[in-house]
């Protein structure tokens, strides 16, 4: 067995001391990521064949098309919600089926079946997990992905822990990418319009066709979305073999920050690149309406290293804590968790960094940056000297001294300038990122936080225009010459898109959906209506659909190979890890046959062997003479990536101060284009229309889980919001549920619900994007919210050429209509309750630490106790035998208990633990209708407060799961034992003895126990369908039927399946551990952290991490009062223990609280 | 069918004419196995019962049931805690947390009791009796009346009957 | 034999009997029970109505699930748990009456005190529905909750609250059940003598063959009043358990040392209003004038009165030990309740059942039939909502403002709640129907005696 | 004094209590019997009840195979066939390719071999009905048992006898408990509920 071979490797690591720092090494190795066998992936499946071993043969039966009929009318209105049966329901309880289901209970044993294999592969044990290592197809940053598949259906996506972007943690959105693999709605046939009818063809005839269709032309085209790796190259040889050019070839995508990023640098240093920002070499962070930990270029890795580099540490007794302190004008996570965090006026960023500028500038002498770079950024500041006065206007909170202030602490410490983001795409979005090059450049940045010159990251957004050969020729020869050149043909696809590609006679559009992500106002119908033939080529229905002549389903990113390349010279490899669920292929593999049906093959067999060759490429670039590739490729499949990190030649800054010279789009950089407060109250914002943090712009919009995790800052899901100052909102007459109109200057015009949140800038209505699909085919999304970017009107950064979706002129009317939002989270400040969430200031943690030396560390558990043979062995076991056989049964009971510390200090608020834990845990996800009675099931919620002024709040956030109290108020309650104390700490919660008398949530004080108040149906979430059917679930954990309690369990199915795994190598090797090794054993939401916040592990172990933390100055319970001072709050003794927030007292401060806005027409 | 025997029934009206007739037939020879028959529990005949049958032997019932049903309340949940012996709530089991026991201990007390009481109740008043002789409907209204089996209509005993007041006198 | 005694002055209070002893059956029973005015039965149809709309409601629940109640995260007790307290709650006062009164000889409860048990007996039976109602697995709660031997070798949890209750109800239910039965039996002969055929066999079963033998009745009375003592103490301890239910949990507004006593008091309360409001209407329907007298109603509003002002008490002081004991949480709650979203259900409360009770202390309107009518249906009203109050006040907002909610009763809950009403009312007015709602047996003990000398006299006046 | 007829009353009333005890004493069965026959509930997964958890249940198999045969004549031990018990939750129901591997040349005349045969070259799997079976919500893992040296017939009974498989054990909860207790091993919920 693989497992037990490193297993007993694992098992030696266990003495290793951990630091606290040290996270890194805390990494399950004990992975079995087997090679994909090669076999069957790429043989068209027609028809679904069962996966090879069920318990049952319902689990493998598409169940979904009878309840399909029944999603037709979607949105049920709120006013049914007091009783939440509509009439058809009603009418359904009294049809014989619901009779038969109520008496269904009664009838005999259901026969059940067992499907055996044919032939077992040799590597395949049913009922043990295999593992599969690929990289994330949901957003460029290529984190990657271990797949958990059982039986053969993935059932759990975890980072890989050796991969270097994510280091084991995924997003919310990487986490639910699986729910789009099981996807009821998922497209199954190749679909042909003929006329105005939509048809189903069978494949032959598509290729048929299609080949004809290109035979005819040349001019063909591929939108697709930005990606990196092989793929690029692909496309280009699939266009040049077809005749066409490889510039016909357009990524559009909404995530344009890494074109601007790319074209700041492509002007600041003459070559392309983004690059590598390592934050944990950062102690002082200065962002800009940045957005580092949600939407921006890769947010695990910037939240990983934040959390290292910028997030408490105590490093051999001294304290380190880095300052990261942003100015925006919308309320992003990134800015929640700033130390100190500003709100500006819309628009306003450039402004600020000019401000930064010119007195980073009167500082030259500590400038860390050569004197010609800084003799150009004169230059650049010189641009603005006229300017500079009515800059300084704009930040009435900010003044002179505290910009010094900041600039000050810019260049004492490290640091390290994050400017723009989703937020600010406007026309300066480019030079915005240019001014942040210029001023990083003068901070030292390049020096050692922004990385240019080694494995720099990759622009998945690069134009084939640009550049002859996409991924390779990154080099620095030709690009000086080149430069003018590519001014000329305008460097951004989408800019050409829209100029060119009229043109073309079949655009094939490859996974990305242009309707829906590109403001009406550019009339993406109007050019794919020109087209002649459009092949949308998609996993799950898009609005393209409706302008496509052929709708081919291609796999999910699960289902496919590929690769990725994200930094320069390190690939992501992609390999299947489910055998295709549905009639689906490759994407690339269906360009092959398309080429080969227009009698140009391309000679490759399918897109693996593309890809291999690709990757023979760099392995004959390798030079290992002792691997063999087969080899190399069977090894670096397991691992998921591999590759020799790029390296070039540090360059040198340019002078850049013609861009900024006002000519062209400059509207915004002088104070006249920032609304007043007068502006305001006649209703003119502007509006920001960001990526949302979780569907993107509306890609992720179909899988349920994300909806239902919501806003972190909102925590409304299911919903668009119009975020508004609660000042503005006070001036405009409205108040939270109040539905107002926004109007575009393009004519068109949303209505949407208003949620006042603190934090937002007075001139800026925030609508995210994300939603307002308007596609039946998609019943999850379908008539979620309004899509903001019907308002926006069309418009370029003239730099970039990128769309202009942030500071759009609206007007703001109340329509005197109220809508609900459904927030999960009803109250919004902490009411003074000091004992829930904590903050300790700096230098008041250091003194605590300074007064604890040399005395006994702090004991959260010194409780004095009446049950004082709670611990003693005879409590739990039936008889007193502790006599066990050596390795023979499980390990003891009484080696454990099991304890999490959760760092308040590193939790952003991501939700990526949110999606984990309900995904590891078949937890249901209700809909709207049922979230706005407050019935979400969630068994980690993310309690959000904010605290301070109303227009710069700080805001906290707080995963809440069940805390696994010792003395659990919970327990003694149930009167049928259904809740019980584990001997080893754990509340255990069993589903199958619950009658739901819900006394035991009543008690609970944290209030983290979820009643299954429906049988949450398998196929539907509200009334829209969804995946929950059995094939999509995890096996291993039980699905609670109506009627029943659940909570967070602490994943103790892992924690068993450690516990047998350690059977395994005890009877194996003839061993006798104990202890589980704590690496072992991961909880799904601490696996997921982006941010390393969550610890788990036995506080039994004395030198356990989460043993330490619970001991650290910082740690303390929730409602457990103060123990220092014998005070012990509610008593609850959780083993959960939170670390607080540690706020740097020293910050700078230019701020006081203002309440409403000076220029207020108050007078 | 079973035989029922026959005697007189003699109908009193007046309370005080009628205590007085059933404590002059309690001891005199002649009316062995007579019954005493009202609608109300009156003191004055009630008084007359606890001469004549002394103290109910129903409240050793209850003691008994209540006692059973004491320990029983005591005994069930430590005997079932210590079966399998779980934690909930900081709190392990049996003994060790007895003081709820209290209140099975006074509820089975209480319930035990009730039951014995009425057990004994019926028992020994002879009831759930479904061939019970109704001599009269008046009996259950508003007329005393004393039966003595085996007398005839012109006895010795009806005639004392009458001079005690009997406004009425029944073969039965 | 005792001529003394008769002379007492209890006979003075006799007077105003109208009616003697031998009226008694002929006036209750009639033709077997009296013809009931028509009012009756538009009554009984309401309530049978209502019965069957919430039993539809419970269905659709069981069938559906909890969902289709208003009840969410964090407010998982609402209506249901409400109504299970309410009806518990007006259990007591029959057992008050019967038990308690019948042990200090207040002879004010013998008219009324068959009423107040069968009131008892129906509120109870409809309170030990709502857990069932409540519980998210009906069908399997009813079998895991008592301690009987399962396929899962487990027993019932014994430190938990609804153990006690589990415990708790059902005592009080089977014991009030039997007092109530053991008054009926000779009640019951009684019938059974006045009725021919099969409501004669029926009765003649029901009263377990009695005949009214001395012995009998030697029996009946210690065991009677043995049952009464054994009930005594159980008018404290059932809703004190029921308290425990909420005392015992960690919730701010429930964590409280004088919930039990502030239970039993205001129960007592309910049910004392809840006797009134049954008795007033039917003994209008069946004529009973005569023998439910006025002293015996206005001896059940001081009780009210009574209790009233201890449960004023207690509310007071629950307010004052909230903020004096400087417990945080304690005092949100108390703040919340009164000034927050729900302190409208607060002063409901404060007004029905501390402030309109005042008005019993004149006794002008204790006389006054359909003023203390209003005030007894108001101090329902209000006990409903002091519960409704206890319970949803402290679950919306507890201790951490991140998990706070909200909480509006669904058409579902109502429909129960309607139902459980109907339910208690239609058992109530069959009971009324075919069984005599005055106790006779012991009505006759405090009506004139049937003595020779005031018989002459009787008749002596009416001659005359 | 009072004469009262006791036998011929005794006679009577205690018919009386023996009916009510008789009441009592069907209802406490019944009770028994609906917790036995009819609820191990198991509406979790499928929402299907598993009701007639017990003991007898002795399905028809696609092919008639005799564990009595393979098992007993034959003495193939347990784990040959069924690998999984030693390593995974499942305790694996063998793949074709098993069955062939003797029955390419043992038996290949027979009818259910010739079936077997036949599907193997089909690439079907066989489609075997499922004896032990528990509820959805009990996550039982064979591996933890057969490490710790239970035997298999102590929950599956004598198969080496059985021609056919029927279920032996009652697998009830009760049941695994018993055997927990006995051997010391976790009776926390969690063990196998979660």
């Amino acid at each position: 067995m693989l497992g037990s071979k490193t297993g007993s490797k694992t098992l030696g690591s266990d003495s290793k001391t951990d630091n606290i720092d040290n996270i890194d090494h805390i990494e399950s190795q004990d992975q079995q990521i087997v090679l994909a066998s090669d076999g069957p992936f790429e043989a068209p499946a027609q028809t679904f064949v069962p996966g090879p071993y069920y318990a049952a043969v319902e689990e493998v039966m598409e169940d979904m098309a009878a309840t399909e009929a029944d999603v037709a009318g979607d949105y049920a209105d709120l006013r049914h919600q007091s009783f939440p049966l509509d009439r058809r329901d009603f009418l359904k309880l009294f049809s014989l089926s619901a009779l038969a289901g109520s008496v269904k209970a009664c009838v005999p044993r259901p026969v059940e079946h067992m499907l055996p294999y044919v032939d077992q592969p040799v590597d395949t044990v049913p009922g043990i997990a295999k593992h599969y290592a690929t990289t994330c197809g949901e957003c460029a940053a290529s984190c990657g992905v271990q797949v958990k598949t059982k039986d053969g259906r993935p059932i759990k996506l975890e980072g890989l822990s050796a991969h270097p972007v994510n280091k084991g943690a995924l997003c919310a959105t990487g986490q639910a990418s699986i729910q789009g693999l099981y996807h009821p709605q998922r497209l199954k046939h190749p679909m042909m319009s003929v006329g105005a009818r939509v048809l189903e063809a069978s494949w032959e005839d598509i290729w048929q066709r299609l080949g004809d269709a290109c035979k005819q032309t040349t001019k063909i085209g591929i939108l697709t979305r930005g990606v990196t790796g092989s793929v690029r190259g692909f496309y280009k040889a699939f266009l040049e073999g077809l005749g066409s050019s490889a510039e016909n070839v357009y990524f559009v995508d909404s995530r344009s920050l890494y074109a601007t990023v790319d074209k700041a640098h492509h002007l600041a240093f003459g070559r392309t690149g983004i690059p590598r920002t390592v934050l944990s070499k950062a102690e002082m962070i200065l962002g800009v309406s940045s957005d580092f930990f949600e939407t921006g270029l890769s947010p695990i890795f910037d939240s990983k290293n934040f959390s290292r580099g910028i997030g408490y540490k105590n490093q051999g007794g001294k304290s380190l804590k880095g300052r990261f302190i942003q100015c925006e004008s919308v309320m992003s996570i990134t800015g929640a968790k700033a130390d100190k965090r500003h709100s500006i006026p819309v628009g306003s960023e450039l402004p600020f960094l000019v401000l930064i500028l010119s007195h980073l500038l009167s500082r030259s002498s500590q400038l860390k940056a050569s004197s010609s770079d800084i003799s150009k950024a004169r230059g650049v500041l010189a641009v603005f000297k006229d300017q500079l006065k009515g800059y300084r206007t704009l930040f009435t909170s900010l003044d002179s001294g505290y910009f010094d202030k900041l600039v000050g602490e810019l260049l004492a410490r490290p640091a390290v300038i994050m400017a723009g983001g989703v937020a600010t795409c406007t026309q300066d979005a480019t030079r915005i990122q240019l001014l942040a090059v210029v001023c990083n450049v003068l901070i030292g940045a390049y020096e050692s936080i922004l990385f240019t010159s080694e494995s720099w990251m990759l622009n998945p957004l690069e134009s084939f225009a640009k550049s002859s050969s996409g991924v390779e020729n990154s080099t620095e020869q030709g690009q000086q010459q080149q430069q003018q050149k590519q001014q000329e043909i305008m460097s951004s696809d989408m800019m050409r898109f829209f100029g060119k590609a009229s043109e073309l006679d079949i655009l094939l559009v490859i996974d990305c959906d242009p309707v829906q992500s590109i403001p009406r106002s550019f009339d993406v119908s109007g050019v794919l209506s020109d087209i002649e033939t459009v092949i949308s080529i998609q996993s799950f229905p898009r609005m393209v659909d409706t302008y496509a002549d052929y709708v081919l389903p291609m796999h999910h990113y699960l289902e496919s190979w590929g690769d990725s390349e994200a930094y320069a010279g390190f690939i992501g490899m992609r390999q299947p890890s489910v055998r295709p669920l549905y009639g689906s292929f490759q994407a690339e593999d269906m360009l092959l046959w398309i080429s080969a049906a227009a009698g140009r093959s391309m000679g490759y067999e399918s897109y693996r062997v593309y890809l291999f060759e690709q990757w023979k490429k760099i392995y004959d670039k390798l030079n290992i003479a002792d691997v063999s590739f087969s080899l190399f490729i069977q090894n670096n499949l397991r691992k998921g990536f591999f590759g020799v990190p790029g390296k070039r030649n540090k360059a040198a800054l340019m002078d850049v101060a013609s861009y900024f010279s006002s000519s062209g789009g400059s509207g915004s950089m002088n104070s006249a284009g920032i609304n007043s407060w007068s502006d305001v109250s006649g209703g003119s914002l502007k509006l920001i229309a960001p990526l949302d943090a979780k569907l993107a712009d509306g890609r992720h919009g179909h899988l349920p889980i994300l909806q239902e995790v919501g806003d972190a800052m909102s925590t409304v899901c299911w919903d668009s919001f119009a975020a508004m100052s609660p000042y503005t909102c006070r001036k405009l007459g409205v108040k939270r549920n109040d539905v107002i109109r926004i109007r575009g200057k393009n004519g068109g015009a949303i209505e949407v619900a208003v949620f006042p949140m603190p934090g937002v800038a007075h001139d800026a209505v925030v609508v995210s994007q994300g939603r307002g699909i308007d596609d039946e085919r998609n019943t999850i999304a379908h008539g979620v919210g309004v899509n903001p970017l019907d308002v926006v009107s069309k418009e370029w950064d003239p730099l970039s050429y990128q769309m202009v979706t942030s500071a759009v002129d609206v007007k703001v009317e109340p329509t005197g209509k109220r809508y609900r939002l459904a927030a999960m989270q009803k109250h919004n400040d902490i009411a003074n309750r000091s004992d829930v969430y904590r903050k300790v200031g700096f230098s008041e943690l250091e003194h605590k630490i300074e007064k604890r030396r040399g005395h006994t560390p702090k004991n959260l558990d010194d409780v004095p106790d009446l049950y004082p043979s709670l611990d003693k062995p005879e409590t739990y076991m039936h008889k007193q035998d502790n006599s066990s056989k050596p390795g023979g049964v499980e390990p003891r009971h009484l080696d454990y208990r099991w304890g999490m510390s959760i760092d308040l200090d590193r939790c952003t608020g991501c939700g990526a633990c949110m999606v984990a834990c309900s995904l590891e845990n078949n937890v249901a996800q209700v809909g709207r209708d049922q979230v706005n009675l407050g019935r979400e099931m969630f068994w980690i919620r993310l309690d959000r407060y904010f605290d301070g002024a109303v227009d710069e709040p700080g805001v906290s956030f707080q995963p809440v799961m069940c805390q696994q109290c010792n003395h659990a108020p919970c327990e003694a309650v149930c009167p049928v034992f259904a809740t019980t104390h584990d001997p080893e700490g754990i509340n255990a919660m069993t589903y199958n003895r619950c009658v739901g008398t819900r006394y035991c949530a009543n008690a609970c004080p944290y209030k983290v126990r979820r009643f299954n108040w429906w049988t949450h149906s398998f196929g539907k979430v509200g009334k829209r369908l969804q995946d929950r059917t059995p094939r999509a679930l995890n096996p291993d954990v039980t699905v609670r039927t109506r009627g029943v309690m659940e909570k967070c369990n602490f994943c103790v199915g892992r924690i068993r399946d450690a516990k047998h795994r350690l059977q395994r190598v005890n009877v194996e090797k003839h061993m006798d551990n104990h202890r589980i090794p704590s690496d072992w054993i991961k909880t799904a939401c601490q696996e997921t952290c982006p941010s390393d916040a969550i610890s788990f592990g036995n506080l039994k172990e004395p030198g356990s991490l989460v043993t330490r933390l619970r001991r650290d100055e910082r740690a303390y319970l929730m409602l457990g009062g103060d123990p220092d001072h014998k005070h012990y709050g509610i008593k609850t003794l959780p083993n959960v223990s939170y670390l607080a927030e540690v706020v740097a007292e020293d910050l700078t401060d230019g701020h006081t609280s203002k309440g409403e806005p000076s220029g207020s027409d108050h007078g | 069918m079973q035989r029922q025997e026959s005697g007189v029934l003699a109908l009193f009206k007046h309370l005080d004419e009628f205590a007085t007739a059933a404590r002059l037939v309690q001891n005199k020879s002649g009316f062995d196995g007579h019954q005493v028959y009202s609608y109300a529990s009156y003191h004055e005949l009630m008084d007359v019962a606890e001469s004549a049958y002394g103290p109910s032997p129903v409240r050793w019932l209850t003691l008994m049931g209540s006692l059973v049903g004491c320990s029983v309340g005591f005994l069930m949940p430590t005997l079932m805690d210590y079966d399998w012996p779980l934690v909930v709530g900081g709190k392990t089991a049996g003994l060790n947390s007895a003081i709820p026991n209290v209140i099975f201990m006074f509820e089975l007390f209480v319930l035990f009791g009730a039951l014995a009481t009425i057990f004994g109740m019926l028992w020994f008043g002879g009831l759930a009796n479904p061939r019970a002789r109704i001599f009269d409907p008046r009996l259950t209204d508003d007329h005393f009346a004393i039966y003595v089996p085996g007398v005839l209509m012109d006895s010795e005993q009806s005639r004392y009957l009458r001079s005690l007041g009997a406004l009425e006198l029944k073969a039965v | 034999m005792n001529s003394a005694a008769t002379t007492s002055p209890a006979s003075v209070r006799d007077d105003r009997w109208k009616s003697k002893v031998s009226d008694v059956n002929s006036g209750v029973l009639g033709g077997v029970i009296a013809k009931p005015h028509p009012s009756f039965y538009v009554a009984l149809a309401l309530a049978a109505f209502c019965a069957l709309l919430g039993g539809v409601a419970w269905l659709l629940q069981i069938i559906f699930g909890m969902g289709l109640s208003g009840l969410n995260s964090p407010v998982y007790w609402g209506v249901y748990i409400t109504n299970f307290v309410f009806w518990v709650g007006i259990g007591h006062a029959g057992t008050l009456i019967s038990a308690i009164l019948f042990l200090f000889r207040a002879k004010w409860r013998n008219s009324i005190n068959r009423s107040a048990e069968a009131m008892t007996v129906f509120a109870v039976m409809t309170a030990g529905l709502f857990p069932l109602i409540h519980v998210g697995r009906v069908y399997l709660a009813a079998y895991w909750m008592a301690p009987i031997p399962n396929t899962n070798n487990l027993w019932v949890n014994f430190r938990s609250p609804l153990i006690w209750d589990v415990f708790a109800i059902s005592t009080y239910l089977t014991v009030s059940l039997l007092f109530w039965y053991m008054g009926l039996v000779p009640d019951l002969a009684s019938l059974r003598d006045r009725s021919r055929g099969l409501r004669r066999f029926v009765y003649g079963l029901l009263s377990f063959g009695w005949v009214g033998s001395l012995k009998q009745w030697h029996h009946y009375e210690t065991g009677y009043a043995l049952l009464a003592a054994l009930a005594t103490p159980l008018v404290l301890s059932v809703h004190s358990i029921v308290s425990w239910d909420f005392a015992m949990s960690i919730q701010p507004g429930w964590h409280t040392t004088i919930f039990p006593p502030y239970f039993v008091a205001g129960a007592i309360l309910s049910g004392c209003a809840m006797v009134y409001t049954l008795v007033v209407p039917i003994r209008k329907m069946f004529s009973l004038e005569h023998f439910i007298k006025e002293d015996h109603l206005e001896a059940c509003l001081k009780l009210t009165l009574l209790t009233s002002s201890i449960v004023a008490y207690a509310y007071a002081v629950e307010f004052f030990i909230a903020w004096y004991s400087g417990a945080f949480y304690e005092w949100s709650i108390f703040k919340l309740r009164a000034y927050g979203p729900y302190s409208f259900y607060f002063w409901v409360m404060v007004f029905c059942n501390c402030v309109f009770p005042l008005l019993l202390w004149s006794k002008r309107v204790r006389r006054h039939m359909a003023v203390s009518m209003v005030i007894c249906v108001l101090i329902n009203v209000g006990m409903w909502f002091e519960r409704y109050n206890i319970i949803i006040s402290s679950l919306v907002e507890d201790f951490i403002p991140g998990s706070w909610g909200h909480y509006q009763p669904s058409l579902t809950e109502i429909a129960i709640t309607v139902g459980s009403f109907g339910w208690f009312f239609m058992w109530f007015l069959i009971f009324v129907k075919f069984f005599p709602f005055v106790s006779l047996s012991e009505l006759k003990l405090v009506m004139p005696k049937p003595l020779k000398a005031s018989d002459q006299e009787l008749s002596a006046q009416t001659s005359s | 004094m009072v004469r009262c007829n006791k036998g011929r009353s005794f006679r009577r009333r205690s018919f009386f209590y023996m009916v009510v005890c008789g009441f009592g004493v069907v209802l406490s069965i019944s009770s028994q019997a609906y917790g036995w026959w009819m609820w191990t509930p198991g509406d979790t997964v499928d929402d299907s009840t598993q009701n007639t958890l017990v003991a007898g249940y002795m399905p028809d198999q696609p092919v008639p195979f005799s564990h009595k045969l393979h098992a007993g004549d034959r003495q193939i031990s347990c784990e040959y066939c069924h690998s999984g018990a030693r390593r995974s939750a499942s305790a694996v129901v063998p793949d074709l390719a098993t069955c062939m591997g003797c029955h390419q040349v043992v038996a290949i005349d027979k009818e259910p071999i010739k079936l077997i045969t036949e599907k193997y070259r089909k690439n079907e799997p066989l489609q075997w009905v499922k004896v032990n079976d528990l509820p959805d919500h009990v996550r039982f893992s064979h591996q933890p048992h057969v490490l710790a040296g239970v035997s298999c017939e102590s929950c599956h009974g004598e198969v080496k006898e059985m021609e056919k498989v029927s279920q032996w054990a009652p697998l009830q909860m009760g049941w695994c408990i018993g055997c927990h207790k006995e051997n010391n091993a976790s009776i926390s919920c969690q063990s196998c509920h979660y």
